[in-house]
């Protein structure tokens, strides 16, 4: 009945079918909503949160979702900048993505912080000092540079394309989209960073401490570079759920292996970045502060040794060799695998950055603090995924995400026409210039 | 500030004092100690043998109102996005503004010591008591990080109290905290570190060059290693008591935290 | 309402948006709409926003200064007064006013009203503080006074010469007096007292750099009037 | 069509432009940035004009002065007083939170009548009149009946104006049955009767002794004056002090002293005749005193030389022979030295045979009204008042014999039992009074045997309670008539706890009352002059003020300026005038003590066999366990170790533990002879193997929601054993076992 809305040449399920998934994520989004209604009118008492863990469940939610909607910036900059131009069959999805990430990651935040109504004192009376300063500022403008960069996709529906204005903008915009794209990379960069420097900066917490080095801390690098490396995985993953729920295949496989391989190449780099990293912190950087290794990862009934060795090798290690071998990454189910253990990688990374610094005692005669979210917490942690489900639904349904899928699933005839219009939009926007970087803060 | 570990009884007076001087709130169920609000705080320490060798030393903690390896540069000073805490490079003082913080709470995962509490209730005092609230500290709304501040409103006063008699100077004794007028036992000295005169800088020696590292040997800060360089001097008799100060790695030599 | 520099403003600033529309005809009109917005935004903002903002309130009694201060030996200081402690009485307790008035004084209604509803019924008069801070303040008004020889004016204004209270004005946003922000809309203070927020006090502490002690800031510290 | 969009683009952009150009988007930023700061439900406390208030502490029997600090009429903080003769400056941290009960939900804030059933909570409020009449007309019948004797009046303390009155008030009447307190405080009265003949208060000069051994004295733990404690023990170093600690567990007054010597529980009186025996067997002791001035001396030596030997002393008390022979060297040869007793707080006296062991300890090194030694105090004999004149009714009412059994042939030296009151009652032994006046003391919580205590209240056909609070026992009454509290009312507070000038503090008020309260001297006054006979005559003051000025006399103005009266200069008799007893002679072995006091120790009740552990009460400074419970600051601060939510913890050796498969913070059943409870374990090196040790001041069901419900009260599982020679409770804990739950 709404076939009107579908993009040109494609096919899509029945309405009954898909209002029914749309209703069954809204009911997880109620649950969630009631959530955060919650912390919103009776305060935080409805979380789990105390004072030894002032961050908690919410500030990993942020970190994670940040680092695997960093497949936007990293694949964006691949495309507009380093201009690998296939990945065109799958910037749409990154940005859908990465749009969903942020605006969850905000709406966390805002739930988050004691005071909601006062939240915007972080612009109001910044604190240039502050690394979570530099993470608001940097996420909010890049928030609205993903929606710039969505926008577009939304218009280009096939009813709203009719309208010659919007027509037009959309034309418009696309020309400048390298703009974006570029300065998305660019703040990406930072707020990624700023992120790594939140626990990296905490020297009263020798867990999370980071040393000095080209930046303070260190920790800054780690997880600009993770997010460009495991954001991809993401983006593939959510691509194969899609494609699974479809039945169609939507994006080549050429397109998929080489984002793989890119991705691969970055977690085997970071990963040896981060190897490096923890051997000097903990052979240095722990001992000069009395610690050593081990004071973080034992007597306590969650954090043993084991979560470092899944972060490092299990999934770090592994999807990295997994993904760089040409043979493996061409296998479907080992590809699979490795995306899967990348996405856990990261995850597992911010978890241990977040809660474990928060659970390691600090002064001696303290003790481990060990903490379970309330469902209050897990409620407003699943809001987004249910809210980012539904929006992946509707866009997928209605607006042109994937540009390969007519060709790979033919129906009309007018298909490639369709195809070769997004493209040509896309290429002329190719010669847009790289803005300035400013130096890293210090 | 000098607490002498010796004397200390753990008695809990200058906590008491503390919450009494500073409108602190509380509930009918304090017995989750982190969720409960106690700007200064009461730890107990034991040597870890067994009976009849056990020994017990309380260690009062306040907050440490650190300096860090460069002025002012306090572990949770910097890191709060919207300048509601500072560092006052005249006083060496902490500072927190209840109505600036928006509660994000950064500052409380920066500060080692745990000295920083974060309002989850909305303050309700039963019966009549809000009629013994002081006016000079003001309470605050649910959602906020407080701590302690070294009854800097104390020192508000006192220094009226010296204009009105011509004086821009206090003496030692005029700015003294709740805590540390309230000990029974008198363990708690308090004044102005800086100041040679005063019994804290004789008690404590604090050495300039070395981040105002104690040269009494007797006198240790909490987790010295850190170079968070607080303001709060513990004196013991007793090496397990200093030792327990700080971590060292396994048979690390004791005069370790020197380096 | 609006002064002529805000009224050259539209051109300019309105200018480059006009630009590309005046090529073709009817860009008078387009002019004209602009201005049309333009003026009736600034009304809005100017003159009827401000009646919006702020609720005026009667004072309980009203209080005449200039009978009062010629009765009295030492100006203000006879009944808004340091104590000996330093701290400041700011206004007077029912108690100093009874010991001219326990019985009628005079033929004013006021007067009447007031020795009826507050002295025979011991009752303390609800002032409305035109100058009341937020709870989160210090302010030390024998630092003001003594160490920095300011007088009551500088701050409040010749509200001592006043035979009649004016009308305590209330922000319907923040529930506090408009003589905080300052009468002056826009927050332009002409004089010493058209404003009493954070900004007017830091502005004369860096002038007359009193404790410039913050390392965040470098600037005030704020606990020296916060607490 | 085209003008119209364009045109509306360009009124909206003007308009963008103008509201950019005007105040109010601005303005509004700001005002919202403010709005968002101010609560309207956070108070904003009045300020006002800063004023400070001397007055004195009642919360304990320490006796401290205060100063109030109040914003005009607003008393918001209590601080110590500077130069007080008691607590020098300092303060406790119950009189920190002191105005918690000032304005605390527990306070009861007018007469209350009972509607529903006992201890069901349903009141209603009545005028002071009604009460007043209520409360007459009982009084009036019970006499008219001819047996005034069945009135029965409970106080906190013996001294003072206060109790003068209701004593007084009780003689006219005609009944004998005034029920004071009865804990360690009292004990050292009556050995202080027994041995010295001298009825008065026994005062410990810990200021300038130099050798300090405490036999089970929490003196960091709420005994005594606890101020004057803590400073003493502060500044001890400097005067070279050396305090030792006997006691069964590392309390803070152990982990602080210079020495802590562990030891059997209940058994610190055979350690105190076991270091005798060493002291008399080396002829360590006084010979000066011993010879010339002590009676019955060689009785006592024979006595403690055969029975009290190092190797049996050793074997009863787990304390090594050497170190005893040790304790007793440093003791006799220290210059001056002192013996300290009352176990924990000292709010159970204990058997009346320890406190005379501990006396006469001191008394062999002669520091009997010397410098650093035990000081003999005279009751403060301010209060005299002319006899009453009494009725027939009176006259014959006051020669029934107590129904406490205090003062009697056999209890000759006790002068209030309450323990033995109501086990009396419960056990039917006694006569049941039939109006129980109840003040400033909280029987049903404090006391052993709680169950028992109810049980026999419930036998009490009226009870009047004058608490301020609603505590345990008011909640057993048929009619309150609240009294002040301390912050808002005059009060003497004579004899404290353990001082050792004549002394008598000023309690004045430093707010006006709160709530529609009245003064219990009034009350007494007022219900005096309602009665029928002679009972009016008896207050011929209109008030208790004017009864106050005119008993202190003289006194007053100081008292008004200073807040307190002191002797400084007060002549301690010597040793030849100071004992009067008949002999004019310490004597060793008490005058009339009814049984043989050095039968020492009164062992645990319970057997063995089913109950292998030890149950020992222990007091901490952070738990008021008096008849006041912990205000909410002090109940904040109770440690996680003792309480978590409502459970409460006991203290086990991990050894112990393993005994019992019991880990850390693990629930467990908690039986002795008298209850059982569930409780939590906390694992505490400090403690012997074989001890369980539960904190007192907890599991209140009274107070408010801050309090009650909170932990269990160890008086529920420890019932009172009968000292044969005093009559006092001679309970220090009883047998337990554990089990996991």
């Amino acid at each position: 009945m709404d076939s009107a809305l579908f993009p040109k040449g494609v096919q899509r399920c029945a309405m009954g079918k898909f209002l029914l998934g749309i209703s069954l994520a809204s009911a997880v989004l109620l649950w969630g909503v009631i959530g955060m209604l919650l912390c919103w009118i009776k305060g935080l008492n409805q979380t789990n949160m105390n004072d030894y863990y002032g961050f908690a469940l919410w500030i990993w939610a942020d970190l994670a979702v940040i680092a695997l909607g960093g497949g936007a910036f990293f694949t964006g900059l691949l495309k507009y900048i380093f201009g690998i131009d296939e990945l065109k069959n799958i910037i749409n999805l990154a940005v859908l993505i990465g749009f969903i990430c942020y605006s969850s990651a905000l709406l966390i935040l805002a739930i988050d912080v004691g005071q909601p109504l006062r939240s915007w004192f972080i612009f109001w009376h910044a604190n240039v000092h502050s690394m979570l300063t530099e993470v608001a500022f940097c996420l909010s403008v890049y928030f609205a540079v993903l929606t710039i960069e969505y926008i577009p996709l939304i218009l280009e529906n096939r009813q709203l394309d009719k309208v010659p204005f919007i027509h037009n903008l959309t034309h418009n915009m696309h020309h400048i989209m390298a703009v974006f794209a570029a300065t998305g990379a660019f703040l990406s960069f930072f707020h990624q960073g700023s992120l790594g420097g939140v626990p990296g900066v905490l020297f009263g917490r020798p867990f999370a401490f980071r040393e000095h080095i080209l930046v303070w801390p260190f920790s800054f690098f780690l997880f600009t570079w993770s997010a460009a490396a495991y954001g991809p995985c993401f983006t593939l993953f959510i691509n194969w759920i899609i494609e699974k729920a479809s039945g169609k295949q939507l994006v080549k496989e050429n397109v998929k292996q080489l984002l793989a391989k890119i991705s691969g190449w970055m977690i085997i780099t970071y990963i040896i970045a981060k190897i490096v990293d923890t051997v000097y912190w903990a052979t240095s950087t722990a001992p000069a502060r009395g610690f050593t290794l081990m004071d973080f990862y034992s007597n306590n009934a969650l954090y043993g040794i084991w979560i470092l060795f899944a972060e490092l090798v299990l999934c770090g290690v592994v999807p990295g060799l997994i993904l760089i071998s040409p043979k493996l990454r061409a296998n479907q189910q080992a590809r699979l695998i490795a995306i899967i253990l990348g996405v856990i990688g990261v995850s597992l990374n911010r978890w241990v950055m977040v809660l474990q610094v928060m659970a390691v005692p600090v002064m001696p005669f303290d003790t481990w603090a060990l903490y379970y979210p309330s469902w209050q917490e897990v409620a407003t942690t699943i809001l987004p995924v249910a809210y980012g489900v539904i929006l992946v639904m509707i866009s997928y349904r209605y607006l042109p995400i994937f540009p390969q899928e007519v060709e790979l699933n033919p129906i009309e005839p007018l298909s490639t026409e369709a195809v070769a219009e997004i493209e040509g939009e896309k290429e002329t926007a190719d010669e847009a210039s790289v803005p300035e970087g400013e130096p890293a803060p210090a | 500030m000098v607490i002498d570990l010796d004397k200390c009884t753990g008695c809990g007076t200058c906590m008491v004092a503390c919450m009494a001087e500073n409108n602190v709130p509380f509930r009918e169920d304090e017995t989750d100690k982190r969720l409960s609000i106690t700007w200064m705080k009461v730890y107990k320490l034991t040597n870890g043998k067994p009976y009849p060798d056990a020994e017990i030393c309380y260690l009062p903690r306040p907050c440490q109102h650190c300096e860090g390896h460069h002025t002012g540069h306090s572990p949770c000073v910097s890191v709060c996005p919207a300048t509601a805490t500072d560092y006052d490079g005249e006083t060496g003082i902490v500072s927190q503004i209840y109505t600036r913080c928006f509660g994000c709470r950064y500052c409380m995962g920066a500060c080692p010591y745990h000295a920083r509490y974060f309002n989850w209730w909305d303050p309700v005092w039963p019966g009549d008591m809000e009629k013994y609230l002081s006016p000079n500290v003001s309470p605050r709304m649910r959602g906020v990080v407080e701590k302690c501040s070294f009854c800097f409103h104390r020192y508000q006063l006192a220094l009226e109290k010296a204009i009105m008699e011509g004086r821009d100077q206090l003496e030692e004794q005029e700015y003294q905290t709740s805590c540390t007028q309230a000990c029974p036992a008198g363990a708690i000295t308090f004044g102005d570190l800086n100041n040679p005169e005063h019994k804290v800088h004789q008690l404590a020696q604090p050495d300039p060059h070395h981040h105002g590292r104690p040269r009494n040997p007797e006198v240790f800060r909490l987790l010295e290693r850190l170079h968070t360089n607080p303001k709060i001097y513990y004196l013991s008799t007793r090496e397990w008591v200093r030792r327990a100060g700080d971590n060292y790695v396994k048979d690390e030599s004791k005069s370790a935290h020197h380096e | 309402m609006s002064n002529p520099s805000d009224t050259t403003q539209p051109e300019k600033s309105g200018s480059p948006a006009a630009t590309p529309e005046t090529e073709s005809n009817g860009g008078a009109v387009v002019i004209l709409f602009f201005i049309f917005g333009l003026a009736a935004s600034m009304v809005l903002g100017w003159v009827i926003f401000p009646t919006l903002l702020y609720s005026k309130k009667k004072q309980p009694v009203d209080f005449n200064h200039v009978l009062h201060v010629a009765e009295v030996e030492n100006g203000c200081q006879s009944c808004h007064f340091l104590r000996e402690d330093g701290t400041f009485s700011g206004r007077p307790t029912l108690e100093s006013c009874v010991t001219c008035h326990e019985s009628v004084l005079g033929v004013t209604e006021e007067e009447a009203h007031f020795v009826s509803q507050y002295v025979e019924k011991n009752r303390e008069v609800p002032w409305l503080v035109y100058s009341e801070q937020p709870d989160c303040v210090f302010f030390s008004h024998a630092a003001h006074i003594i160490n920095a020889k300011m007088d009551c004016v500088t701050c409040h204004g010749h509200i001592g010469e006043s035979e009649h209270l004016p009308f305590y004005e209330e922000n319907r946003i923040t529930g506090y007096s408009r003589n905080i922000w300052g009468k002056n809309i826009a927050g332009i203070a002409r004089n010493t007292w058209d404003r009493m927020k954070m900004d007017a006090c830091a502005d004369c502490h860096i002038r007359e750099n009193v404790r410039q002690s913050s390392i965040q800031t470098e600037k005030g510290g704020c606990f020296v009037c916060h607490k | 069509m085209k003008i119209d969009r364009r045109s509306f683009l360009a009124f909206s952009v003007g308009g963008a432009a103008g509201t950019a150009l005007s105040p109010l988007p601005w303005k509004l930023t700001d005002d919202s940035s403010i709005w968002s700061q101010r609560w309207p439900w956070v108070p904003i406390p009045a300020d006002g004009g800063i004023g400070h208030v001397r007055s004195t502490c009642t919360l304990c029997p320490g006796g401290c002065g205060i100063t109030v600090r109040k914003i005009d009429d607003r008393p918001v903080k209590i601080e110590g007083q500077e130069g007080h003769p008691i607590s020098q400056g300092g303060v406790c941290l119950l009189g920190t939170a002191g105005l918690q009960f000032l304005y605390g939900p527990s306070r009861v804030r007018t007469p209350l009548k009972r509607t529903g059933d006992r201890g069901q909570g349903r009141w209603t409020q009545i005028s002071w009149e009604a009460a007043l009449n209520e409360t007459a007309e009982k009084l009036n019948t019970l006499r008219a009946d001819g047996h005034p004797q069945g009135l029965a009046c409970m106080a906190g303390t013996d001294h003072g104006t206060l109790p003068a009155l209701l004593k007084r008030f009780m003689t006219v009447y005609g009944s004998p049955n005034f029920i004071g307190p009865a804990s360690a405080k009292e004990a050292q009265e009556a050995a202080l009767r027994a041995m010295a003949g001298v009825d008065g208060t026994v005062g410990f000069e810990v200021e300038k002794a130099d050798f300090i051994l405490s036999f089970g004295s929490g003196l960091l733990d709420g005994w005594g004056s606890p101020v004057r404690m803590f400073e003493t023990f502060s500044n001890r170093q400097d005067r070279k002090t050396l305090v030792v600690q006997i006691d069964s567990r590392l309390s803070n007054t152990a982990a602080k002293s210079d020495r802590w010597v562990p030891i059997n529980p209940g058994t610190e009186g055979n350690l105190a005749l076991g270091i005798a025996h060493h002291i008399i067997s080396e002829s360590f002791y006084n010979t000066g005193f011993v010879d010339n001035f002590s009676g019955g001396f060689d009785s006592f030596k024979q006595k403690v030389l055969s029975d009290f030997s190092p190797a049996k002393v050793a074997d009863i008390t787990g304390v090594p022979a050497d170190i005893i022979s040790e304790l007793a060297l440093k003791f006799a040869t220290a210059h001056r030295p002192l013996a300290i007793c009352g176990r924990g707080r000292g709010n159970a006296p204990g058997a009346l045979s320890e406190t005379m062991a501990v006396l006469a300890l001191n008394a062999l090194v002669g520091n009997l009204n010397a410098d650093g030694g035990i000081r003999m105090l005279p009751t403060p004999n301010y209060i005299s008042w002319p006899d009453p004149e009494m009725d027939q009714i009176a006259s014959e009412g006051i020669t029934q014999p107590r129904m406490d059994g205090a003062g009697s042939e056999q209890y000759i030296y006790a002068r209030s039992l309450p323990n033995r009151f109501f086990q009396q009652i419960e056990a039917g032994q006694s006569q049941v009074p039939e109006i129980l006046l109840v003040t400033d003391t909280n029987p049903l919580f404090t006391l052993r045997d709680t169950k028992a205590v109810k049980a026999a209240l419930d036998q009490v056909p009226f009870i009047v309670s004058f608490s301020s609070f609603m505590d345990e026992t008011a909640q057993q009454a048929d009619l309150i008539l609240p009294d002040h509290i301390f912050l808002e009312r005059f009060q003497d507070v004579s004899a404290p706890a353990g001082f050792t000038r004549p002394f008598i503090g000023l309690t004045r008020p430093v707010v006006a009352p709160q709530y529609n309260t009245r003064h219990l001297g009034d009350v007494i006054i007022a219900l005096g002059g309602q009665l029928e006979g002679m009972i009016g005559k008896a207050f011929g003051w209109e008030n208790y003020l004017a009864c106050l000025k005119d008993t202190l006399g003289g006194k007053w103005e100081g008292m008004i300026e200073k807040g307190f009266w002191m002797d400084d200069h007060f002549a301690f008799p010597s040793w030849d005038t100071m004992f009067t007893t008949a002999t004019g002679r310490f004597e060793f072995n008490g005058e009339k003590v009814a049984a043989d006091p050095w039968n020492a120790t009164a062992a645990a009740e319970g057997d063995s066999s089913t109950f292998p552990l030890i149950l020992v009460p222990y007091d901490s400074i952070r738990l008021a366990s008096g008849s006041i419970g912990n205000p909410p600051f002090m109940m904040k601060i109770v440690a996680d170790t003792v309480l978590v939510k409502n459970d409460i913890f006991v203290q086990i050796n991990p050894e112990t533990a393993r005994e019992y498969q019991l880990s850390d913070r693990q629930l467990a059943i908690l039986t002795t002879p008298k209850g059982e409870v569930t409780v939590r374990i906390h694992l505490f090196e400090g403690i012997m193997p074989g001890l369980v040790a539960m904190p007192t001041g907890l599991g209140h069901t009274a107070f408010d929601d801050f309090l009650a419900g909170k932990g269990v009260n160890v008086n529920e599982l420890i019932g009172p054993l009968e000292d044969a020679a005093s009559g006092f409770d001679a309970a220090w804990g009883i047998r337990a076992k554990l089990a996991k739950a």
